[in-house]
This record gives C-alpha cells, structure tokens and sequence, in this order.
C-alpha cells in the first residue's frame, strides 16, 4: 500500500482553464449561485467545499452546461474556458461535455454491463480503433478508478448490481475513459473506504499532471490532501477563493473559518 | 397511373347483392375483369358518382332510391351530365315475426298505424298512442305487447314504411282528416302521422336487417321490417304477415298488388361507356332477360323484377340519358 | 434536545411493538386491506379473461363450421355438339358458350346419379335437383373445360361445391322442418342428400378454399373465401407498421425530448391527443378527400386504407411512446450526457431502449385496432363485394381494389343468407390468429426489452 | 430504364458515398480515427443523405410533375371542345395513356416492333385488339387522332424518363460528391447529420398538425354548407334528434345535445367498466403476478383490444344486452323495471369497457415498471405494505403515463362506433336512466353518412357538422387534461 | 453551535436485540455474504465498517428483510430480533420493517412533496391522530434530521428538487418519523457537510438512549466517535466484531489491523 499522504507534486502553472464571472443560477424562484466569480488554473486540484445545499453542485453543472437539462434552471453570466465562452450560442455543448467531463453526486450507472458502461464514451467518441483497444481503454478506466480487481470476473453483468462504492467507481471509471481536459467529479469518495479514496486521490493527483480536476468533497482533509486551490460556497455565495493551505490555516472570511474549525469529518 | 380496366360501382347496400350477382357471373363469362362493387349506402355512392367524370371516379352508383334534384345539381356541377337511369327491379318490403311468436299474420297499414303512431284517433279524438297491445284496436290480433323494429331514419326503407304504412294508414283511420279537422295544415298533418311512438314499443334499428332479425329473435312479441330478399333467405326463423291480405311475393308485388315496395336503380355515366373496358357490357348484362328476367338468378334471391324491363334493355342500349 | 428525548419515550406507555410472531391488530387490518386489494387486482384480471373466454368460445362455436364445406362429386358428360359445335377446340368458340349453358349438363348428371343411388323421389326435373348444387357449378365446369379443352367429348368426374342449404343441413343447421317453408330447397331434396351421402358422392370436408378463396356474391355463401381480403388486410397492415411505427416513434421522441416548451408544443401534443379522439368514421372522411380525391391514389386500394389507418393509429402509438419516454429516469439522460454523448445519442442509445417495452405496447394496441377496423373503410370503398380477384403481384397488391377482413366480416355478417353468418365468425377465428401472430412477434420483443433498475 | 432501376442507382451512389466518405475521413486523419471530429459513420450517413435525400425528392417531384407536363402538352393536340369540359378531357387523356401504355407493353412483349408502330395505321389494321392480345383492353377501338396521340404521347413519356434518370443520377452524384469532397477530419459530422435527424423528427411530428388540418378540411366546407341550411341554434341547443327525409319538406329536428348526452353517457360507462379493471389487472401485472402469468395474461388481454369492434357490438347484442335484460328487465332477477329494451347505454357501455381494458392495463403496466425499484425500496423500508406502496408512491410517480393511458382509453370510447350502433340502440334520448337506449354522436355520423338520403341535405350534412363540433369538444377536454397533467406531475429522482 | 465530540452516554444494555446466526447471502451464484454470526445489542450503537462491496449493505438488508425485493437474493441462516426468528413465515415483513427502519445508501426521496414524504410513515402506520399532531411528527422529524432550516419554507416543494446533501437527511427524517426500534442506517452522511454530519451523530446517539441503530461507514472516526460496538466485513465475511474501543486499538485479526491502519478517512 502506498503512502497515504500523497506528495505534492509541484506541476500547476498559472494558466487559467475556467474562468466564470458573475455567474448567477436560478431554480425558478430560488437564487441558488449568487454572483460567483472564479478562475480555476489549469493542471490543478480545485476544490469546492461548503455546507450542504449551498450550491456547489448547482455551480459544477454550470461548467458542462448539465444545467441546460433542467427546465427551471436559468444561468446568467460567462463561463470561459481556454477563454471561450462555453454559454455562447456556437458552443457544442456536446463537444463541451465531451473536454468537460464528470463524475455525479449520486452514482448513476447504465442499465447496462459493466464494461459497456465504461466503453460507451471512447465508442461515441471514436476513441478505440478496434475491440482490442477498446478494451485496453475500459481495463485501464477501470484500473485508474480502482474497480478492476472486484468485476474484472463480471465485465458483463450489469451495472447497477454492484455495490454503492462500486457504482461510484464505475462511474469515475466511465468518466475518465474518454479522457477529458476538464474532470468535475460531485463527492467521488463519498461512499468509499479508506483504501478506495486513497486510490482515488491517487488518481485525481495523476490525472492533474495533464488535466484540471474539480473535486466537491465534504472533507476538509481530503480537500487539503488533493487540492491546490479551495473555493467555500456559502448560501449560494463564493465565499472565499485561494491557494488550499491558506483557507485551511488562515482564511480571511470569518465564515470560512467557522465552518473549518468546526471540522468533524 | 397506370389505367384502370375494371369496371368500380358503388352505392346502395341493398341493392348490391344483386349487383355482386351479376358482377360475380359477368366475370365468369366475359374476358373483363370482374367489376368491383363497394357498398356504402345509396347516398354516399351518388356523391361519389357525381364528384366528377374520369378514371378516378367510379361509372356505375346504385341506388335504392330514385336520383333526386339536388344530387343532379351536384353531378351538373361537377360536369357529370349525361347520365343513364337504370330500373332493375323492385324491392319488397315485408313485416315478419318470430316463427314461434304470436300469429301476426294479416295486417291493414291501419293496424300498423294504430299500434305505432305517436297520436291516433281513438273514439273520434286525436291522443296519444294509448295502445298496449294489438287486441287493444283490433280484436282479431292477438292479445300481446306492441313491440316493433323498424328502420332508422337513414334507411330509405323507412321512408317507404311511412308513405305507404304509416300515411296510409292515418288516412285509413281517419286520423289525417281529424288532424286537419283540428286545425292542422296538411303538411303538419303528414308529419304527425308518420310520427312513431317511440319509448321502447318502436325501435329505430340503425343497423341492417340482420340486426333486425337478432331483435326479433330473442323477442317473440317483437315484429321487425324487412327486405323480400332478406326474409326468403330467413324463412325458418320468421313469418310473414300479408298487408291488406296480399302476401308478399315477386308476382305480387311485381303486379303491384302487394302495396310496399320501391325501386332499385343504378345510374351509369355516359361519358365513361366506351372508354372504361366493359361498361356497357355490364350493364346491358344486368338487366338482360336470363339476368334480370322472372326467371333469372336475381329473381331467385328474392329482386322482384321489373314488368317494364325491355323499356330499359332499349334505353341502356341506345344509351338514353336522363333528360 | 433534551425535551425531545423525554417525549421520545414517555413513561408508561405501552410497547409499540408485540411479538413479530403475531400481528397487530392494525397490522391485520392492513394486512385484510393488502389481501383485498391483491384480490381485486386477481379479480379485474379475471373478469377480463373470463370475458375474453367468454367471446372467443363465441366465436369459436360458431365460426368452426366454416372451415369445412360439403362437395358432390358427379360424373358429367361434356358432349362436343353442345360446348364446341364447330369442333375445330377454338378457345373463342367454347367460350361462347356461357355458364348457363353448362346448367343442362349438370341437370342430367344430377338425374343419372339419383336415380344410380335408387332414391325414390317426387324431384324428377333436373333443374330442380340443381338447387342442391353451388349456382357457382357451372361456372366450375366452364373453367375446367377453358383450361383443358380436351375434356370436350368424354365424361368426366367433377366435384362440386354443394348449395349452402345442403351444407346446412349437414352440418345441422338445416332442418326438414326448417326447410318447409324455403323458396330454395324442399324436405324432399334431403332425402336424395341422404341417399347421395350413403353412396358417398356427397361429402362434408375440411375446406381450404374459405382460408384461400375469394368473396363471392350472395346467391354463393357456400363459394365465398378470405384470402383476397387476407392479403388486403395484409397489405394495409404492412402500410400501417412501416409508416405509423417510425413516425410515430420520431414524433413521440420530438415532443419528449426535444421539443421546447412552448404553446405550440403545447399545441401539438394537445393535437396528438384530440386525434386519438376522432372517430375512425372522420379518418375515413379524412382518406377520402386526401389520399383519393386530392392525391388521385386508387379507390378501394389497401395503400390508401393503410394510409388513412396509419393516421389512426399515429395518435396511439405516440401516447404510449411518450408515456413511456417520460418514465425514464432523467438521471439516465444526465449519465449520457456526462460523458459527452449528444442529445441525440442519449436518446438512441439509453432512453429509447429502456422505453421499448411501452413502444411495442402502444404498436401492439394500435395495430390490432388497426388491424380490427371496419368503420374508416366503409367511406374509402374498401367494403362491398371487392376482393374477387388475387392481387397479381406486390404492386397490385397494395394498388389493386380490395377488401381487408374486417370489412370482410362485416360485410358477410349483413349478408342475408344464415351461411354467411357463419362464415362471418369463421373469419373473425382467421383475422384472431392473424392478430395473435403478429402480437406474438411484438410480445416477445418486449420481453427482451424488459427491465427494472 | 424503369423507376426501380433508378432507385437502385441511386441507393447504390448512396452506399459508395457513404463509404467514400468514412474512408476519406479517416484518410484524412491519417488513419487515427481518434483525431476526427465525428466517428467515421457521422462521415458516411452524411455523405448517404447528401447523396439520397435530394435526389430522390427531386424524383419524387419528377414523378408527379411529368405526367402533368405532358397530359397538358398533348392534350393541347385535342379538340377545343374535348379540352373545355375537364371531365371529357381526363377521360381523353386516359384513354391515350392507356393506349399508350398498351403499345409500350406490346412493344416490350415483341408482339410488334418499334418501326412497325411508328408506321401503324389505325384505320388498316386493328389496334384494339392487338393490345387486348397483350393483354391491354379498351373501352372502344383506337381512332387515328388517338393513336398519334398515343404515340407522341409515349416518346414523351419515353424522353421524359430518360431525362429524368440522368438529372436524378446526376444530382444523386453531385450530392456524393460534394459530400465527400468536404468531408475532413474537422468536418462537423455528427452535427449535420442529427441535424437531418432532428429535421426528420420534426416532420414527423407535424404529421399529426397536417392531420389535423387534413380533418378540419375535410369536415368544414360541409359544414358551413350544413350551417346554411339548418340553423344553428337548434342545431346546437336541439334537444330533439328526428331527422326524416327531406322529400318530404325539411322537417327535420338535428338536435345535438342528446347525441353528444348519449356520448358522454356511454363513455362513461365504459370508463367506469374499464379503468377500475385495466388500473387493477395492470397492478397485479407488474406488481404482484409471477413471470409467467404476466407473461401469459398481459398479452391476451391485449388480444381484446384487437377483436373487430363488430364482434363486439354482435356480443352486445346477442349476449350482453338480452343478460342484462333478464336482470335489470321487467320480469328479471331484481324485478325492478329499469329496462325496457336488451340496448341500452349501460349494454355498450359494459362491451366498450372489456373492450378498453388493454389500453389501460397494458400501457399502465409498462409505466408502473418503469418507475425504479428506488421508489420501492423506500417505501417499503418504512413498513408500508405492497398496496400502500402502489397507491401512495407508485401510481402517484406513474400518474402522467397512467393518465395518458385513461385519455387515450376515453378518446377511444369517444369515438367508438359499431358497438354502439349494435349495443345501445339507435334511439338519441337525454334520459338519465342507463338502461334507455341511447345514440352517440359517432354512430349518427357513420348512419348519416351511409344513409339514404340526398347527400345535399342537411340530414347528411349534419354528420359533417356532427363530426366538427365534437373534434372541438375533444379539443377542449385536452386543453383541459393537459392542464391538469401538468399541475400534478411528480418526477421521479 | 453544540460540541463536536459527542459526551458518551452510557446506556448500553447487555440485551441482545439482534441475533443472525450462519447468515449466508447470495446474489444468483455471487456469494456475498459467507456464514456471518453477530449479536447486535439493544440501546447500542453498532457500526459496519469494511471496504467497499464486502457486503455490508447486504448484511444490512438482511435484517428488515428487504432483499426479498430482490429476485436474485437468496438469504440462508437465521436472524433473530428480540428472540423472533424474522425468516420465520410466520412474521410479516410489513410489520418487521415498521419496527426496523431503514436509511439507504442512495437518498431516494419519493416524488413528493418534502411534507409528504416524511409524513407517509406516521400516515400509513397511523401514528398521527389529526393533521396537527402529523404536523409536529414531521417537524419534530425534520428537525432531528437537522433539515427543518432548510426546508421549513418549502415544505411542500417536491423533495427530489433538494440537494444531494438535503436529500440525505430528508431520508434520515423520513425514517425516523416513525419512531422504529431498530435503525439501520447506510451511510447516512456520505453527502454531508461537517456540521450536518455532527447534528445527524448528535441524533443517533440521542436515539441510542431508547432504541438500537447499526450503522455503514466508511469514516473509521465516525465509526469510532458513534458506535460502542464495531463489525468488520471482509469479502463477505464478518471478520472480527467487538467493543469499538477494542477494534480501533487492538484487533485481533490482522486484516482488520491492516484495515484501520490504512485509515486516511
Ligand atoms: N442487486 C445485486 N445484484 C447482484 N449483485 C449484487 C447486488 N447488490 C450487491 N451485489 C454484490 O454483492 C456484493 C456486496 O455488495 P454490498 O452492496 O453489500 O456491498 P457494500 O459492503 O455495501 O459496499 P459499499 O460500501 O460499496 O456500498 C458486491 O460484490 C456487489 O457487487
Ligand atoms: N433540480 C432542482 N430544483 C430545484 N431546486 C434545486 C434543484 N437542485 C438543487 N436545488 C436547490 O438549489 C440549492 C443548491 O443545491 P446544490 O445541489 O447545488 O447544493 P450542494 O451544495 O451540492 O449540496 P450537497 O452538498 O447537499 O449536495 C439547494 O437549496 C437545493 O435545494
Ligand atoms: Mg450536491
Ligand atoms: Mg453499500
Ligand atoms: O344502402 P341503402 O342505401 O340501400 O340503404
């Protein structure tokens, strides 16, 4: 087993992949983002923390435009990223969700096998050229997402037989096949052991070598272990932005501070 | 489109088992294909008929009734001019009941008129119908409950029902002069006639005589009202009632002794004889003697035929158009 | 929190729970309401099948009969001075001899056989003893002869259809009581029907010709067939499944998925609806004036039927498709989308499959209203006495006039003679193993379809 | 060269296009599909439908345009007078095409050949019966005028044709061509080609619009014709239903009030037989039957929404109505007099729900299916029994399926007709008691239309009027179902 | 805002509520749960810990009968609940599982309002004699579950419109409406932030004083600061149950060892 501190490995630059300005989201009535700014460098661990309800996930789905599929949700502001605006009637947000990928709050396999989950984005994108490949592909996504072991002997049995904690691994393994620049993963260690998240960190420290990854996660620790930038959301508002040791040591909002220092988790 | 070399009639559903007689032989023994006859009702098929002259629409309509103004109107608007008229036969129109029902077998339309019209006279005064049963009015009927089928209002029989029953017997009781009497004008008078009682005791049968029959199965005071045809084919089920003491017969409705009946018809369009492959054929075939004739196949299924049949034979041959 | 603990569990109160072993009072109650309602539900499936049963035992007693017929076989003599007086076998000379013509020879077989089978009888004419044979007999004779002209001038055994009354009778419909007082056969021809079946000449047999026949007129109950209308049913069918099935499965994925909500969305779907409610009768209306009067398709063609039930059917089958679309969980489509697939994809590769099951309902439904529909046919000519003459190939299939088997049946079911009425249920059996066989495909398509999750 | 023939090519370009096309992508890629913006298929479909769709709808056009073209470039030829009267000059022009359909056909069966035709002469030799040797008959013999017809006739059609297959295969090659010139690793494929998906959709959604319109064109000139004839008033507030012939002077009653009474009578009837029994058997279906019996039971019950309505409306007749008789009748079981005749409302009304039972049980077990076993779990981990489920959380989450089930089975019961011709007796009454024959609105438009009557009389043209005015009474009962689905909609998740 | 670290009460009984002996679960030919043998005590908080698809949720699901929804399961051995063998075919699962609630691993809200949700329990066990006493149930509910601010607004807003977090306690506050004597809890704060997390820990030891709660997690703290006795599965084996105390200080068995050492969590 590997250390469980994973070492910092000194790769972020300062290009800006994300840059939201002003961003607003409504859910009919309900204010839910209020005015968020952010711009979140590229080859880095971002994390979004905050108390439940105050929006990260709402503020997630606005990256990929996964907002677009509910009806009463209205988003207001730019998103850029590699400095296009992803809200711009000429985006593909086919094209978008395909550099964007992401890895649900709630675990929601196809009603398919195991590996035709995992298979499905590299055969729409055209990512295997043939079965052999493809295989390659799903093996390795289901290697990284540390699932391999436990159905490696079931490829083909469905997906939603599997455990909770598998299905999130599946769903990070399906995520991650078709190999996105951006990865916006919504609580991927939540229902996972100790060993499971660390190898999930592991590879959310892996894939920041090439990649920006945005990590929602109700813990402190696992934010400071694989972050390098720390958003607090609260009641909708980007409370405080910045490098994660300084949020966690001292952070400059005194709601940040009380909700860090009532850490439990 | 490739041309069409059948000959398409459509129309009157009773006239068209006759029609399907002669289709059926036609094609039998002439190298034409066999016409194809469509039902639909005499109304619907004079539409059709009039929509226009060509390839697409059809040559022959038959009819139960004769054409009448406004169907001509519609023809001469839509450049269907020169039609031939052709009287095939007459169809007798009988009263039966169940086989082992009450013996309803001799009928007056004053009988009728008395057991189903909605206000008859009864000691000098026009009421409601207060009729139970037929021995009610006439004691040589049996003592069972009024209870009849008779055609809807889309039937063209029911307009014969009530011109030569109904109507006739209103004037036969007296009760038209009555109505009159009671200040009605004759118009008026006529409708009150033909009106039925309706409530259960006269049932409107929207369906065909095989719904009749079905009524008049299951129940034994019923009487329903059918075609000649129809109840030659259906003996061992009903019995006939003779109207003024005539039974109903070919013989005797083709010498108008028998008093209900009507004419069958069909039209041809002119312009199409000549140009749709068989047409004319058809149609001198329909009414020729072996056909059409006392003796023929159409006689045999209960079409009573037609005394004056070689006035038409000539006018289909010379092609004579209606006016 | 504290009060709330003291009121959690106050002092004294009784267990809320017994023994698992037995049940509550309450428990029971609810219990007697889950057996009820389970009853019910067994109950209301039941009164459906018993219904069902119901009619098909109807339909069966009394369609049975028509699959078999009662034939005659005669020895006939085709003398040559009567069918070829030329004698030169031109086909236009013996043709010119109608099928009346042939009555006579069929009289004097019918004479020598009665009186070879030694039955006494009063019927001597043999004009008369041929009203217990098909009037279709002599068209028969014709046929054979045209076919096969050197037949003229020998002697030669035919076996033909006997008249609907004979078959009647031995088939127990007819009576002698019955037949008292018929215009078309006496008591006394029964008794040679008798002698004729002791010498085997007259028998009953299972009857291909009314699965594979054409109708025939009135005067021929015993001749009339399905198979034309079969073939136009089957046509028509063909129409209604290529068309109604995908555009009705576009529309529906349309409305569902990528419509956006607005009133002419709103105006669509609520159009959708209202045509379900349209009467078949308007449809036909509807056919009519467009496909026949404005499109100038043939009259009486099974395309045009199956073009006016394909608009019947449409609303049907889009209904169920929507039902079923909407009932997908939207986390499927996210999942999807998630991984980049496009809108598009997500609805062909997830949503539509996992909607299958309600698609192939809302087909199996619609096609077999489709399937059973007279009314739309009365107005587009596909009624009547049509289906006379075999389609000649696919093209004439669709293009040639013709019935379809419930028109069929209708029609048969208002014929005058008691034969057709039996016929009529005869083909309600065919048109009900046509409808099985088609649902049975589409049934066990949906069961490959079927899944929870 | 036949129509066929040139569908083929034009089906074959489209699969030469298609694969064109995929292989220049993926050359274009140099061989790493990975690189290309679309997979290789998007490249393929889109060159097929650029090669296909303007094509054949060019051929389409051609199809319908030419004989037009050329039935009004001949029948310039025709006599004026012939040309005055449209009726004559269809039946002219049929003729020629005829006859020159017949000399095609003769000259493809080798029964003359081409210089003989040209050289034919209709006086000298006998056509008509030349082309009744092949099998072509004619109305009459061929006159001279019409044979030239004929044949200029047929080497139009003949030009034509040729014309035609080289304009189709050439845009059919245009289209592939430009496709595959276009097609490079970066070209947008997949968007063009669900763009053409999306378009296919959308038409296919408008089907139902077109239908629409298609109804109300049909019905509406009869309509105002009828509205012209009748007045409206009584028409609309009529409580009388007597229509008699107009022979006799017009005096009939159209009232439609008892019909549309008699209609929502009968429907609801049905409803009531048809929704309790469909919403349970499709309960028991996915909820409590085992594999096999629902596997059995769904499907024959769907075998009662594909009996003929005819057969049901002869069991209504013939079984229902005379049962029902013997219960509710004068000297029945219950001896209480309701019912006078075996027709009634309820009888139909009882047939029309056994007959409705599929369309709810089936289409309502599919929805109940499909609501995920989540739901389930989560309502029995409370201690709810399996009916309480059902009632509380599932039909509640299937509600929006389970009422488009009940609407399409009132829809049908709205628009039934035979059994009700048979079943509940053609007498329209406004009566309250359920055991009175009554009529409907459809099975007065079926007997109208069907009728004897004149067809320009308002006792026909009122099933016009009968058949608008209830399209938009059902128009508005969806406007209004629509509302309430959308007001109590749950969604799952 | 209440102290994090939760004061131990000391309540546990030495009652056995729960007794499962030879418990044997598969899933077609998939055997998931292998001869497991626990005595779970009553007024006692116990924890299952283990990795990820160990059978955790299985086991869980064994004692309110709820894989009998499943059709693949099949359940050998006996589990006894207050001396009463629940397999038994005697006991009704409906009754059984009034008295065991449940919280899933999955938040699955039913298409309903907030209100309603939480009021089905108390309605259809009847607990509530008139709409105002249902009225305090729910509130009382929403409020253990630490959801009443968030909701107290929106009441009858549909419950699948919250938050995954929001969804969670939603859940927990359904369960708890009607008041059961065994709780069985799956990771009831896999999507919760700290606080909510200390309030819904708050509540289980608060329930502990009258009832018995087990209880999936993947956090080893949260399993140490909660339960008084903790349940190792490994592979579908239950491989060392005890004091909690004991488990995180001194196991026995060395895959348990090896287990909470690896703790990051
Ligand atoms: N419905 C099912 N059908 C088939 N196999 C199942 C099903 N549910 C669970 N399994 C299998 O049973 C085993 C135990 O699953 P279980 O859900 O009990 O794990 P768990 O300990 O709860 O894991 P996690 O912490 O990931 O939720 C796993 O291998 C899983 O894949
Ligand atoms: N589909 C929706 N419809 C209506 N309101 C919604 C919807 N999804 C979220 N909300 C509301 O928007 C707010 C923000 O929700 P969001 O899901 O972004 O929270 P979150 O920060 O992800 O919380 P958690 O950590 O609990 O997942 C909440 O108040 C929530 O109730
Ligand atoms: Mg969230
Ligand atoms: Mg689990
Ligand atoms: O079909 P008919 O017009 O004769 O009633």
């Amino acid at each position: 087993m590997k250390d469980n501190i994973i070492s910092e490995m000194d790769v972020t630059t300062d290009k800006i992949k994300i840059s939201a300005r002003d961003v607003q989201v409504y859910y009919g009535d309900n204010h839910a983002i209020k005015d968020v700014s952010v711009e979140i460098q590229d080859k880095t661990v971002t994390a979004f923390i905050g108390p439940s309800g105050c929006g990260k996930s709402t503020f997630l789905r606005c990256i990929n435009r996964m907002n677009d599929t509910i009806d009463i949700c209205r988003v207001e502001g730019d998103i850029l990223i590699d400095g296009e605006d992803i809200y711009d009637s000429n985006v593909d947000p086919v094209q978008l969700r395909a550099k964007v990928g992401m890895v649900f709050q709630k675990p929601n396999p196809f009603p398919k096998s195991i590996y035709d989950n995992v298979a499905y984005g590299p055969r729409i994108h055209g990512l295997a050229r043939n079965k052999s490949e493809l295989d390659d592909i799903v093996e390795r996504a289901l290697k990284r997402a540390a699932i391999w072991n436990e159905v490696k002997d079931r490829l083909h049995a469905p997906g939603t037989g599997l455990s909770g904690g598998q299905q999130q691994r599946l769903c990070i393994a399906r995520a991650i096949a078709t190999e996105p620049e951006v990865l916006l993963m919504d609580e991927p260690c939540s229902a996972l052991d100790p060993i499971a998240t660390a190898q999930v960190e592991e590879l959310i420290d892996e894939l920041r070598q090439d990649y920006s990854v945005v990590i929602v996660t109700h813990s402190m620790q696992q934010a400071a272990r694989v972050s390098q930038k720390t958003a607090f959301f609260h009641l909708g508002n980007l409370v405080e932005y910045g490098e994660t040791d300084k949020i966690f040591t001292s952070p400059e909002d005194p709601r940040t501070e009380s909700y860090i220092t009532g850490r439990i988790g | 489109a490739v041309a069409r070399d059948q000959v398409q009639v459509a129309g009157s559903s009773t006239v068209l088992p006759y029609a399907s007689i002669v289709a059926e032989a036609f094609g039998e023994n002439f190298d034409f294909p066999t016409p194809v006859v469509e039902s639909g009702g005499s109304s619907a098929g004079l539409k059709r008929f009039c929509e226009g002259v060509g390839e697409n629409t059809i040559d022959v309509a038959n009819s139960s009734r004769p054409i009448r103004d406004s169907d001509i109107e519609l023809c001469t608007k839509n450049g269907v001019t020169d039609i031939i008229e052709v009287r095939i036969g007459y169809d007798g129109i009988v009263f039966a009941s169940q086989i082992d029902g009450p013996a309803y077998t001799a009928f007056e339309p004053a009988d009728i008129f008395n057991a189903l019209g909605s206000k008859v006279l009864v000691d000098g005064k026009v009421v409601a119908n207060p009729h139970t049963q037929w021995a009610d009015f006439n004691a040589d009927l049996p003592a069972s409950d009024i209870l009849a089928f008779i055609p809807g209002t889309k039937h063209g029989t029911r307009e014969v029902f009530e011109d030569k029953v109904l109507l006739q017997g209103c004037e036969d009781t007296g009760a038209m002069q009555a109505m009159m009497d009671g200040g009605m004008d004759e118009d008026a008078a006529e409708d009150a006639c033909i009106e039925v009682r309706g409530n259960g005791i006269t049932v409107d049968i929207d369906g065909d005589y095989t719904e009749t029959l079905a009524r008049v199965d299951s129940n034994p005071n019923g009487i329903g009202v059918f075609g000649l045809a129809f109840y030659e084919n259906n003996t061992d089920k009903l019995k006939v009632a003779t109207i003024g003491g005539v039974e109903p017969k070919t013989e005797t409705i083709a010498s108008g002794e028998y008093p209900v009946s009507r004419p069958l018809f069909f039209f041809i369009k002119k312009a199409h004889i000549g140009v749709i492959p068989g047409l004319k054929e058809y149609a001198e075939f329909f009414i020729a003697d072996e056909i059409a004739g006392p003796d023929g196949p159409l006689s045999a299924y209960g079409l009573v035929s037609d005394p004056e049949l070689a006035t038409t034979q000539e006018a289909v041959s010379n092609e004579d158009t209606l006016n | 929190m504290t009060d709330t603990n003291t009121s959690m569990a106050p002092a004294g109160e009784p267990k809320r729970f017994g023994s698992l072993l037995e049940q509550s009072d309450r428990t029971k109650r609810r219990n007697a309401k889950e057996k009820r309602f389970r009853l019910y539900g067994v109950a209301a499936i039941a009164v459906g099948l018993i219904f069902l049963t119901a009619l098909v035992v109807t339909i069966i007693l009394n369609g049975i009969p028509a699959f078999t017929q009662t034939h005659m076989t005669l020895q006939i003599e085709l003398p040559a001075d009567k069918l070829d007086k030329k004698g030169e076998r031109n086909l236009a000379d013996i043709k010119k001899v109608s099928t009346f013509g042939y009555n006579p020879l069929i009289d004097a077989a019918l004479v020598r056989a009665v009186t070879e089978a030694g039955v006494e009888t009063d019927i001597t004419k043999g004009k008369d003893l041929r009203d217990m044979l098909s009037s279709g007999a002599g068209a028969q004779l014709r046929n054979a002869v045209l076919e096969n002209p050197d037949l003229i001038g020998t002697t030669h055994a035919f076996t033909l259809l006997t008249s609907s009354r004979v078959d009647g009778y031995m088939k127990g419909r007819v009576t002698r009581v019955s037949l008292a007082r018929d215009k078309n056969l006496t008591p006394e021809h029964l008794n040679i029907v008798d002698g004729l079946v002791d010498t085997g000449a007259i028998r009953r047999s299972f009857s291909w010709n009314f699965i594979t026949g054409t109708d025939a007129s009135e005067s021929r109950p015993e001749q009339a067939g399905m198979g034309v209308a079969m073939l136009g049913s089957f046509f028509m069918m063909l129409v209604v499944l290529v068309l109604s099935l995908p555009i009705g499965v576009a529309a529906s994925i349309y409305l569902e998925e990528f419509a956006p909500q607005n009133t002419f969305t709103d105006f669509i779907e609520v159009n959708i609806s209202n045509l379900a409610a349209v009467p078949s009768i308007v449809f036909g209306i509807l056919g009519l004036a467009v496909f026949i009067q404005f499109a100038h398709l043939p009259q009486s063609a099974p395309i045009v039927g199956g073009l006016t039930l394909t608009l019947m059917t449409l609303p049907t089958i889009v209904i169920s498709t929507r039902a079923s679309l909407k009932s997908v969980p939207p986390s499927i489509r996210d999942a999807a989308l998630g991984v980049g697939a496009s809108k598009m994809q997500s609805v062909l590769h997830h949503v539509l499959p996992l909607a299958m099951p309600g698609i192939l309902t809302g087909t199996i439904i619609g096609l077999a209203q489709a399937l059973g529909e007279t009314a739309p046919l009365l107005l587009i000519g596909m009624v009547g006495y049509i289906a006379t003459n075999y389609p000649d190939g696919i093209a004439s299939g669709f293009l040639d006039p013709n019935s379809a088997m419930p028109a069929q049946i209708y029609e048969w079911a208002k014929r005058a003679d008691p034969a057709f009425y039996e016929r009529a249920w005869g083909g309600i059996i065919i048109l009900l193993v046509f409808l099985v066989t088609m649902n049975a495909i589409a049934v066990m398509l949906r069961r490959r379809f079927e899944r929870r999750w | 060269m036949p129509a066929s023939w040139i569908l083929l090519s034009v089906l074959a370009l489209t699969l030469i296009g298609y694969f064109l096309a995929r292989q220049r992508a993926v050359a274009s890629a140099g061989g790493d599909r990975r690189l290309l913006h679309s997979l290789p298929n998007y490249y393929g479909l889109n060159a097929a439908l650029a090669a296909a769709v303007p094509a054949l709808a060019l051929l389409c056009a051609w199809m319908i345009i030419q004989p037009l073209a050329i039935n009004s470039y001949i029948s310039n030829d025709l006599p004026a007078e012939v040309r005055a009267v449209p009726g004559e000059l269809s039946l002219a022009m049929a003729d020629i095409s005829r006859v020159a359909d017949g000399l095609s056909e003769a000259v493809a069966r080798g029964a003359i050949t081409t210089e003989e035709l040209d050289k034919l002469d209709a006086e000298a030799s006998d056509v008509r019966s030349l082309l009744a040797g092949v099998g072509v008959a004619l109305g009459s013999d061929v006159d001279a005028q019409s044979l030239d017809l004929a044949r200029s006739y047929r080497a139009a059609t003949n030009t034509g044709n040729i014309l035609r297959n080289v304009v189709v295969l050439l845009v059919a090659l245009a289209g592939m061509a430009i496709a595959v010139m276009i097609t490079n690793k970066d070209f947008r494929a997949r968007n063009f080609v669900e763009r053409a998906i999306l378009f296919l959709l959308v038409a296919a959604a408008s089907v139902a619009i077109l239908t629409t319109i298609g109804i109300v064109f049909s019905l509406i000139f009869n309509t105002v014709d009828f509205f012209s004839r009748y007045p409206a008033d009584d028409f609309f507030f009529g409580t009388r239903w007597e229509p008699s012939f107009s022979g006799r002077g017009g005096a009939s009653d159209l009232g439609f009030l008892p019909l549309i009474w008699g209609t929502l009578f009968i429907s609801l009837i049905a409803l009531i037989v048809a929704v309790p029994l469909g919403l349970m058997s499709a309960i028991y279906l996915s909820e409590y039957a085992s594999k096999p019996v629902r596997a059995v039971a769904k499907p024959l019950l769907e075998v009662l929404a594909g009996i003929p309505t005819i057969v049901y409306g002869l069991f209504a007749l013939l079984t229902v109505g005379p049962l029902l008789l013997d219960i509710f009748g004068r000297d029945g079981a219950l001896g209480v007099n309701w019912m006078s005749g075996g027709t009634a409302a309820m009888t139909a009304g009882l047939v029309m729900g056994m007959m409705l039972i599929p369309f709810v049980s089936s289409l309502s077990d599919d929805i109940i299916n499909a609501v995920p076993q989540a739901m389930r779990d989560g309502s029995y981990g409370l201690g709810a029994t399996q009916s309480e489920t059902l009632k509380q959380v599932i039909l509640p989450a299937a509600l929006p399926g389970i009422v488009g089930a009940i609407l399409l089975a009132a829809s049908r019961a709205i628009g039934e007709t035979m059994i009700v011709v048979l079943g509940a007796g053609a007498a329209a009454s406004l009566s309250m008691n359920p055991f009175d024959a009554m009529t409907t609105v459809t099975a007065k438009i079926v007997s109208q239309l069907t009728g004897d009557g004149e067809f320009n009389s308002p006792e026909t043209l009122v099933a016009f009027a009968l058949g608008m005015t209830l399209f938009v009474i059902t128009l508005a009962l969806n406007i209004f179902a629509l509302w309430i689905v959308r007001r109590y909609r749950e969604q799952y998740e």
